[in-house]
């Protein structure tokens, strides 16, 4: 290994050995001091955040380092980034809830700096053992974080399901890795891919290697069927875990998906493609459907995921760089998107108790106008509604499902989009059509009232000026 | 002041003082509201004796001009535009003299009416837009005063709007109208798609060239194009002239003020249908069918219309029944193709229907608005010079030698004699009847009221008297051309052919020309004496023997009549059963369609179902969906690995 | 005479017992974790056999981290295990089902 | 023939045996105990692939410490054994199902599709150490890997600690946060249980 | 002057206008009335500067503007008005005014209400003006916000369902409509609205592209039997809403179907169009004979809105009827043109029909008829405007509800006698319950003490009702100017459809 390669792993470095700082300062810090900590992890991923920025790789750059088993390309830094910027957005919602709930302990901190790092790995991964590992530290850094509140039923509870589950999910996806490494003789994604395209391998064996791969795959999503963890975890899940949890693993999810499907698999295309067919049309279907039925606002927006998912995997279906630069601008901007609503619960929930139900939103309008705003954007962009940017994230996706061919999945699309605008509508019905039941004003610190501002507006703007978005994820597929 | 400009003050002062006395009403106050309006008409009065006189006596050209354009597309233009000839100054002298001898009277009639200013402004209104609807030049501005004049005569029946059974009439009135308009609107379609114009003179100019054509409606029968479009045409004229079976509003329209039963709904209005016809003689004459078809419609209402008369005992609604077999009478010209003698007719009409109608309505002032013939009686004593002038009408109306009426109907009669087309035999008989009809109500009327024992109570009789000046003026006034404009006018407007240029007869059908000229050879005079010894005369006579002696001498008699012709009696009282017909068939029809569609159709199928149910379909699939999280781990687990044994399955087994 | 389907049919067993027995254990969560290392065992099967039939030493490598991941697996499985024992008392897997629906 | 077939066919089925009896056996300490017994017959057969650096870090590294981990663990919460196997019967016929479905499929796949056909190659060379061939791809080509299976070793470490580390285990104290915080379910929690009359 | 980006300028004073208006609401209410009003008086003046600079002599598009959006996807923020557009954006900016100066007594959150409204404006005008397919589209759906929030904030007790129902109807139409925009734009590379104006391809998916388009835009129309949304949420919207609602936003089915469905695919037009007529036809019967059942104003006037613009779907599609039924063009641009006018002086008629309703609605705070009865008696002014009104709507002569009826129903002959035959029904159908509403609100006795106590207008509902009968009044005896200014427009597409573009 050279000192060229170690520049190349910069980011990851950087963040690896800042977690440690971060875990052996909180053991020097007192409780009541602990907001050190918190600078000292949103500072880790600011400079992170600069760091991948100048060495952002240029379009169609590709660098390989430890031979051949890590990956940096445009893609995994612009993902990386994003990751960074929602991370640092995810810790300033999370610490106004963590005081409140006495849980503003060092561990959220470092498990998630190394929960990021796991996805940083698996975003840049290229090779099956990089993903496999990668994974793993994403998940087991996460598993903890859904018990963070030990003393709660629900938390454990979901935390236990998330584990199972999750350790069978990774199960499979090792049972695949086997086969295929079985069929190709190597563990490196581009020499399997060379390997397939030389026509190695006996197609069955790939296959069902592949089913394996892919349900890994979908599980992480969260996509149907393997997606029966998401409302329970989510809704076991204290707020801001909830709310990392969608954001930074989505990301990685995608990710997951590209290395694993394109960079590796992409021989088997003709494959894969119908599963994920499957997957989608059914995550969308059960995801908006079911969300209708909820009363509980952190299982509606689990369910919600699970619908967005369903929309990601439109983007993958063609295996062309269009539909992966459109997936990859979903992911991104779901990821964005669904912070938000999770801030506006934390907001509501006052000292003691969750605010995870619908009726909590009641008034939200007369209790405070500006936050009520915000979330009324951020619903409007996951109903899909122009002119904010899930609408846009919505079309790029169904484009490329068109460009496929997958007309009558496109109309499914849509129309599933239809019946979960309802229940987004729902939540601004609440909010502004129904009388508060406490009247009681909704204050925030002013960083977290800063963030969620950045966060609505976003939504509104990343619309509005979509085009440079768009045209950064294209390019990161050149 | 060019000649244009004349014709374009003539419509313009009542819309002026329309606008004038209605928008300002309050600063202009009721004196000023008559005055100005009184004046407007007064004015447009004048210009069009002016014109007339430069048509009929300085032979000026017919006058066929574009005021603007309406509207320009598809490279049709719609133009508003004024056709002056005989025929219109015939009518603006008409409408303009009726219109401001009712203005006056209204003075009077509307004395202490709170809505003193928006009536005269109505009148204005009204006259504004019959002039517009006789000066046009096509079938745009025809169309616009010819709804115009609809909509003033509903807003005047439902003048006094506290009264249900005035808005009920008025509704009925312009919906009916309404069922004419849909017939005369697909005419003027039809003409605008086959002769692509809508201006009179080039769609006379096409006729001939589309004059074979035929269309096929339903199936593949096929039909004269133009026969279509003349009974479309006639439907319309039909609504607006209240021919049978859409008369029925006429009647129920004199809940308005009696003034403008007398100019709306006597003298121009319901006349327009048949100055239509007549301004369309080009296109009528082209279709034997359609004039055999207006032929029959007119003598219907002719001689039905007048037995319904009979049996009235309100004496407007005598008058309007009247008026309706007047119509007839018209409209059976028009069938025989004697356009000119129609139009005849129709200014004499006009003159002598606006007089009796004028005559009631001071009746009805003086008994204070009561109208039930049943109830008077006796009042020549009281009112003289009311009795009087009712007297010239009803002669005219019965066609009593010499006064105006006699010309134009006995004319119309002879016209119907030699007309040969089929139903002529028919329409023969009915007016030959109508005679003694129109005599028999006529003079009823006349002794009902005016003569025999007063059937009045002591107050209404201790108030009985004759009307003020402003009431008796328009009376006398207009009893003056009842009397004698026949004489005078017979002569050159039929025979002289005064009215040649706006109308178009064909060689064969001019009975006119052909048979009644010869008839008239010795002027009006030796046609008037002629007159006694035609049998329409005794006919006439024989009318008026009866009612004379029928109300006259034994009163009596009238009720062991009416137990005797139960049976026929009760037929005409309910006027054949027509006012059923439509409100409870075919509007109660209407109704219940309505609520039908609006509950079966909107509310259960398309909402209850379709809409709302594909919701609930959703939700409750979402509930049941809903169940598959059941919590349990081990059925999660399940799940995931069905879904791996379902897809390893789709490629081991299925490849 | 072995071949490498006798090796991977092994593997295949093993994984399928332990699918079987994380559906069908009802009463203890102990036990799934224990089916989880079954089925990672029965991955380490197919990954060894392969790297033997195939002469690529990758595979052994792989098993070696999955081993590492396994352990660090179980060390967290077991915490969250305690965690949970202690809030309700009871490690039934059809006692938590708090979270439905 | 061939001993290494016997040895072969001995240990998978004592391997496959002990596997089921894991998932099978009422009590959990038989259930680690039969593990620990799969894990052992494993690592034997995977000498057999000339694996043996692996099978000797499965025996040290499992049954030494991983399976002794879920022995304390067992032993810790000392759930009740008679209850473990209730309700099992109910599922089993499904759940055989399904796991001999996917099992024949893999089998279809396994046995059909040439690997059947691959014999055990000759095996290496006197001399040959698997042990430092593995240390040197682990050190060279895999490095970046193992450095992450640090990390997450370290991981596992913190989660471990944070989740089950307790200030003052021994004294009983009040979590006000927690009284505020009590949801309807954590109140009452609704169990079946059969009533005093049938019993049996 | 005129080299103005005048389109933007309309787009976005309004939303600055908004965004203001609503923050200032805090602060300063008082402010807020003044300010909306300047605003929307702002943008009515510019949008007759666009008047004024029109070139009616050609059909080109006009006050183009042109920049780079997504470039990745090669969409533009490309604006420009022609002679189809010109009209709406003209009505759509008027009514903003009459909107703002109807909604000055709103007590719950003026500022949000204006701003909302200001909004809804914006939006349209620059669907109006747009030329880009996805630019287009993002308007098109974002109208739906401010809207769902008018209703759902300010409307009446079953608001929540009458919104929600818009909301989803509409949007549930316009996906369609966006599926078939992506797939031009696969298949023909560009959102440009002309370049798919000019983009060929075959029947089949011309078919299904209409239909997609056809789905959007009936809704929004509403042509029957996708209305039943427009009742609920007329019934249920705050007389502002209702006003928009029926004056404009109607209208954007008409245009889009005009700017997209028959440009973009004529030959599936073509096949369709007796879909699209029977539909028109059954809107203009049996719509007509639903309302004469309502006992709701409001109802009524709602229902009498679909009948009205079934004429304007039947005018637009009268043309392939006719060119197969004569094998000429002659009435086909009679038709379009028709079906224009109408459009427009619907939004005057019904919006003012709205407006009245809700002058009684302020003042007894109820839409039910049989609440009322003789209101003439004690509002004669407000009577006279009434009475004006609904006989406009049931097409009198002289007003504008007029022309465009007569138009149609001239160029329903050309194509068949019966199509003109049912389509006249409308004047014996409008006038029975535009007139039987006339005669049980205003006419009889004074029906109860509400009624006793009516005011007559004031100054405010005075100069709303005196602008909008002008200009109902000025159309029906004039048509000219408006006619001038979207004939070649008309005509360009006329030709356009007419040639298959199956080659």
């Amino acid at each position: 290994m050279t000192i060229a390669e170690l520049q190349l792993a910069l980011p990851e470095i950087f963040v690896l050995s800042m977690a440690c700082v971060v875990l052996l300062a909180d053991l020097f810090i007192s409780d009541e001091r602990r907001g050190l900590t918190h600078m000292l992890a949103v500072i880790t991923l600011v400079f992170a955040a600069i760091l991948s920025l100048r060495l952002m790789m240029a379009p169609g750059e590709v660098a390989y380092a430890f031979s051949d088993t890590f990956i940096r390309d445009r893609f995994g830094d612009v993902l990386k980034v994003f990751c960074y910027v929602i991370l640092i957005g995810v810790f300033i919602y999370a610490k106004h809830y963590l005081r409140q709930f006495d849980l503003f302990k060092g561990e959220f901190y470092t498990l998630s700096l190394f929960a990021l790092l796991g996805t940083m790995v698996l975003i840049s991964a290229s090779s099956l053992l990089t993903v496999y590992l990668g994974l793993e530290l994403l998940t087991l850094a996460s598993y903890p974080l859904v018990a963070l509140d030990r003393k709660s039923l629900q938390g454990s509870e979901a935390a236990m399901k998330y584990f199972v589950l999750g350790s069978m999910a990774s199960g499979f996806l090792l049972f695949g890795m086997s086969l295929i490494f079985g069929a190709t003789g190597s563990l490196d994604l581009t020499a399997v891919s060379a390997a397939l395209a030389a026509g190695m391998g006996e197609s069955m064996l790939l296959a069902v290697g592949l089913v394996f791969i892919v349900l890994g795959i979908a599980f992480k999503l969260g996509a149907v069927p393997l997606h029966m963890w998401v409302p329970d975890v989510y809704h076991g899940a204290p707020l801001p875990i909830t709310l990392f949890l969608s954001s930074v693993p989505k990301l990685a999810a995608v990710a997951l998906a590209i290395r694993l499907l394109d960079n590796g698999l992409i021989e088997l295309h003709g494959d894969w493609q119908g599963m994920l067919m499957v997957l989608a049309a059914l995550s969308m279907v059960l995801g908006n459907v079911v969300a209708i039925a909820q009363t509980n606002i952190k299982r509606m927006l689990a369910y919600s995921t699970i619908s967005h998912m369903g929309f990601v995997l439109l983007g993958l279906l063609p295996a062309t760089q269009q539909g992966y630069a459109a997936a990859m601008f979903y992911a991104i901007v779901y990821a964005i998107m669904s912070a938000g609503p999770f801030a506006v619960l934390i907001l509501l929930s006052n000292k003691g108790s969750e605010a995870d139900n619908l009726d909590d939103l009641k008034g939200l309008a007369k209790r405070n106008p500006w936050h009520a705003l915000m979330m009324l954007m951020l619903m409007f962009s996951l109903a899909g509604v122009p002119v904010f940017v899930g609408f846009f994230a919505k079309w790029q996706v169904i484009a490329a499902a068109l460009s496929a061919g997958f007309t009558w999945l496109s109309v499914l699309a849509v129309v599933t989009a239809v019946i979960g605008a309802f229940y987004y509508l729902r939540v601004v019905k609440l909010m502004y059509f129904d009388e508060p039941e406490d009247t009681a004003p909704v204050i925030a610190p002013v960083d977290f009232r800063a963030v969620l501002t950045v966060n609505g507006v976003a939504v509104l703007g990343l619309g509005i000026f979509s085009g440079g978005l768009i045209s950064l994820c294209v390019s990161s597929f050149v | 002041m060019s000649i244009e400009t004349v014709l374009l003050l003539i419509p313009l002062l009542p819309l002026v003082g329309s606008a004038v006395a209605g928008l300002l009403r309050h600063q202009v106050g009721r004196a000023g509201a008559h005055w100005i309006t009184i004046l407007a008409v007064a004015g447009s009065t004048a210009l069009s004796a002016y014109v007339a006189w430069q048509v009929f006596f300085n032979g000026l050209p017919t006058m066929d001009y574009t005021v603007y354009t309406w509207a320009v597309t598809d490279g049709i233009t719609f133009e508003v535009g004024f056709l002056v000839d005989s025929l219109t100054a015939l009518m603006m002298t008409v409408v303009t003299f009726v219109s401001l001898m009712v203005h006056i009277y209204t003075i009077g009639y509307m004395h202490d009416d709170p809505g003193y200013q928006r009536f005269f402004s109505y009148i204005n209104l009204f006259t504004f837009a019959m002039l517009m609807l006789v000066m046009a030049n096509n079938f745009l501005q025809l169309f616009f005063g010819w709804e115009a004049v609809g909509l003033v005569s509903y807003l005047l029946i439902g003048f006094w709007f506290k009264k249900e059974t005035a808005v009920k009439a008025n509704l009925k009135a312009f919906l009916v109208n309404r069922v004419g308009d849909f017939g005369f609107l697909l005419g003027i379609g039809a003409i605008l798609v086959y002769m692509g114009s809508l201006n009179y003179a080039e769609v006379f100019a096409a006729v001939p060239a589309v004059e074979g054509t035929t269309i096929n409606l339903f199936g593949d029968a096929q039909w004269s194009l133009m026969t279509v479009i003349c009974i479309c045409l006639f439907i319309g004229a039909m609504g607006k002239s209240a021919q049978v079976p859409l008369h029925v509003w006429l009647p129920d329209s004199m809940e308005g003020p009696t003034p403008i039963s007398a100019l709306i709904h006597a003298a121009t209005m319901v006349t327009a249908g048949i100055f239509m016809v007549a301004r369309l003689s080009p296109i009528f004459e082209t279709s034997d069918v359609a004039l055999s078809f207006i032929l029959v419609i007119g003598a219907v209402t002719a001689l039905f219309m007048g037995l319904v008369g009979i049996v009235q005992n309100d004496i407007k609604r005598v008058v309007a029944y009247s008026t309706l077999s007047q119509l007839g009478y018209m409209t059976v010209a028009l069938g025989a193709s004697a356009y000119s003698v129609a139009i005849f007719h129709l200014m004499t009409h006009a003159f002598f229907k606006a007089l009796l109608f004028l005559g009631a309505g001071s009746v009805i002032i003086a008994l204070h608005h009561k109208q039930d013939m049943r109830e008077m009686g006796g009042l020549a004593k009281y009112m003289p010079i009311t009795a009087a002038t009712a007297w010239v009408g009803s002669l005219a109306l019965i066609g009593f030698p010499f006064f105006s009426g006699f010309f134009s109907k006995d004319l119309i009669i002879e016209a119907v004699h030699y007309a040969d087309r089929p139903g002529a035999g028919f329409a023969y008989f009915a007016v030959m009847a109508g005679v003694v009809i129109t005599a028999l109500y006529t003079f009823r009327m006349l002794y009902l009221t005016f003569h025999g024992p007063t059937r009045m109570d002591e107050e209404t009789r201790s108030h009985a008297h004759e009307s003020p000046w402003v009431v008796t003026i328009p009376l006398i006034l207009l009893a003056i051309p009842s009397l004698a404009i026949g004489y005078f006018t017979v002569e050159p407007l039929l025979f002289g052919g005064a009215l040649s240029d706006a109308i178009f007869v064909r060689e064969a059908n001019d009975v006119v020309a052909n048979n009644l000229a010869a008839k008239f050879d010795h002027g009006a005079m030796a046609f008037a004496l002629h007159g006694f010894m035609t049998p329409v005369f005794w006919l006439a006579m024989l009318g008026v023997g009866i009612s004379t002696y029928i109300y006259l001498f034994n009163p009596g008699l009238a009720g062991s009549l009416k137990e005797k012709l139960h049976l026929a009696w009760t037929v005409l009282d309910r006027k054949y059963g027509f006012d059923e017909l439509w409100q409870k068939i075919l509007a109660g029809a209407g109704l219940s369609i309505a609520s039908g569609l609006s509950k079966g159709g909107d509310r259960t199928v398309i909402d209850g179902w379709l809409v709302n149910g594909s919701a609930r379909m959703v939700g409750r699939m979402s509930g049941a969906l809903r169940q598959l999280q059941s919590g349990f781990l081990f059925h999660y687990a399940f799940v995931m690995v069905v879904a791996l044994v379902a897809l390893v399955a789709s490629f081991v087994l299925l490849r | 005479m072995l071949t490498l389907a006798h090796f991977i049919s092994l593997g295949a067993v093993l994984f399928c017992i332990a699918l079987a027995g994380i559906f069908l254990n009802r009463k203890n969560v102990l036990i799934l974790l224990m089916c989880i290392e079954l089925m990672l065992l029965s991955v380490n099967m197919n990954f060894i056999a392969f790297s033997r039939f195939l002469d690529v030493l990758d595979g052994q490598v792989f098993v070696f981290f999955i081993l590492t991941v396994a352990a660090a697996e179980a060390a967290i499985g077991l915490a969250l295990l305690v965690v949970l024992f202690r809030n309700r008392g009871s490690i039934s897997v059809e006692d938590i089902a708090d979270l439905k629906g | 023939m061939p001993i290494i077939e016997i040895v072969f066919y001995l240990f998978s089925t004592v391997l496959v045996l002990s596997a089921l009896s894991v998932i099978t056996v009422g009590n959990p300490i038989h259930a680690v105990l039969f593990l620990i017994l799969s894990f052992f017959s494993a690592a034997c057969i995977w000498i057999l692939l000339q694996a043996e650096f692996l099978a000797i870090t499965l025996v040290l590294v499992y049954v030494g410490a991983v399976m002794v981990l879920f022995l304390f663990v067992v032993m810790m919460l000392d759930v009740n054994v008679t209850s473990v196997k209730e309700g099992f019967a109910r599922y089993l016929p499904a759940g055989v199902l399904v796991a001999l479905a996917m099992a024949a499929q893999l089998f279809l796949v396994i046995w059909t599709r040439g690997m059947e056909t691959v014999p055990l190659p000759a095996a290496k060379s006197e001399g040959y150490s698997h042990t430092s061939a593995i240390g040197e791809l682990l050190y060279t080509e895999y490095l970046y890997a193992f450095e992450i299976a640090a990390v997450l070793l370290l991981v596992a470490i913190i989660a471990a600690i944070s989740l089950t580390h307790r200030r003052r285990p021994e004294t009983k104290y009040q979590d006000p946060s927690r009284q505020v915080r009590v949801k309807r379910d954590e109140r009452l929690r609704v169990v079946k249980m059969k009533s005093e009359g049938e019993d049996a | 002057m005129l080299d103005w980006p005048l389109l933007s300028l309309l787009t976005w004073i309004p939303i600055a206008g908004a965004v203001v208006v609503a923050a200032l609401g805090q602060r300063s209410p008082e402010m807020v009335r003044p300010l909306a009003l300047i605003v929307a008086l702002v943008t009515f003046g510019l949008s007759l500067l666009l008047y004024v600079g029109f070139d009616t002599s050609t059909a080109q598009m006009q006050f183009v503007e042109k920049a780079v959006w997504i470039e990745a996807f090669n969409i533009h923020y490309h604006l420009g008005i022609d002679g189809l557009s010109l009209p709406l954006i003209l009505l759509n900016t008027l009514i903003c005014v009459l909107v703002v100066i109807g909604g000055w007594r709103i007590s719950d959150r003026p500022h949000q209400y204006m701003a909302a409204f200001l909004m809804l404006h914006a939006l349209m005008t620059g669907m109006f003006a747009a030329l880009d397919a996805l630019l287009f589209y993002v308007f098109f759906e974002a109208i739906l916000i401010p809207m769902f929030l008018i209703i759902g904030i300010w409307g009446g007790p079953n608001r929540i369902y009458a919104t929600v129902k818009f909301f989803l109807f509409t949007f549930f139409g316009s996906v369609f409509m966006l599926i078939a925009l992506l797939w031009l734009y696969l298949d023909s590379g560009s959102f440009a609205v002309a370049d798919l104006h000019q983009h060929e391809f075959g029947l089949v998916p011309q078919i299904w592209v209409f239909l997609a388009f056809l789905i959007a835009f009936a809704v929004k129309v509403p042509m029957w039997p996708v209305h039943t949304w427009l009742p609920d949420a007329h019934v249920e919207a705050p007389t502002g809403g209702s006003v928009v609602l029926a004056a404009v936003m109607l209208k954007i089915g008409g245009y889009g179907l005009v700017r997209f469905a028959l440009p973009i695919t004529p030959d599936a037009a073509a096949h369709l169009d007796w879909l699209v007529i029977a539909l028109s036809l059954i809107a203009i019967v049996y719509i007509g004979f639903v309302a004469l059942a309502q006992s709701d104003m409001k109802k009524l006037i709602a229902y009498s809105s679909i009948s009205h613009m079934g004429f304007a779907t039947l005018g637009m599609f009268l043309a392939f009827a006719i060119a197969r039924n004569t094998g000429e063009m002659t009435g086909a641009g009679l038709g379009m043109s028709g079906a224009m006018v109408q459009m427009v002086s619907h939004g005057f008629i019904s919006g003012a029909m709205f407006l009245a309703v809700g002058v009684l609605y302020d003042r007894v705070h109820s839409r039910e008829i049989s609440a009322y009865g003789g209101v003439a008696n004690t509002m004669p002014w407000f009577a006279m405007f009434a009475v004006l009104f609904f006989m406009a709507n049931s097409g009198l002569p002289g007003t504008s509800g007029f022309v465009g009826e007569f138009m149609v129903i001239l160029a329903a002959f050309h194509a068949s006698f019966w199509f003109a035959f049912v389509a006249a029904m409308t004047l014996i159908l409008g006038a029975a319950y535009s007139l039987w509403l006339v005669k049980r609100v205003f006419y009889g006795e004074v029906a109860n003490d509400n009624v006793a106590s009516l005011k007559d207008l004031d100054a405010r509902e005075w100069i709303m009702l005196t602008v909008l009968a002008v200009f109902t009044l000025g159309l029906g005896l004039w048509p000219y100017p408006l006619i001038e200014l979207m004939e070649p427009s008309i005509q360009n597409l006329v030709e356009h459809i007419m040639q298959s573009k199956l080659g």
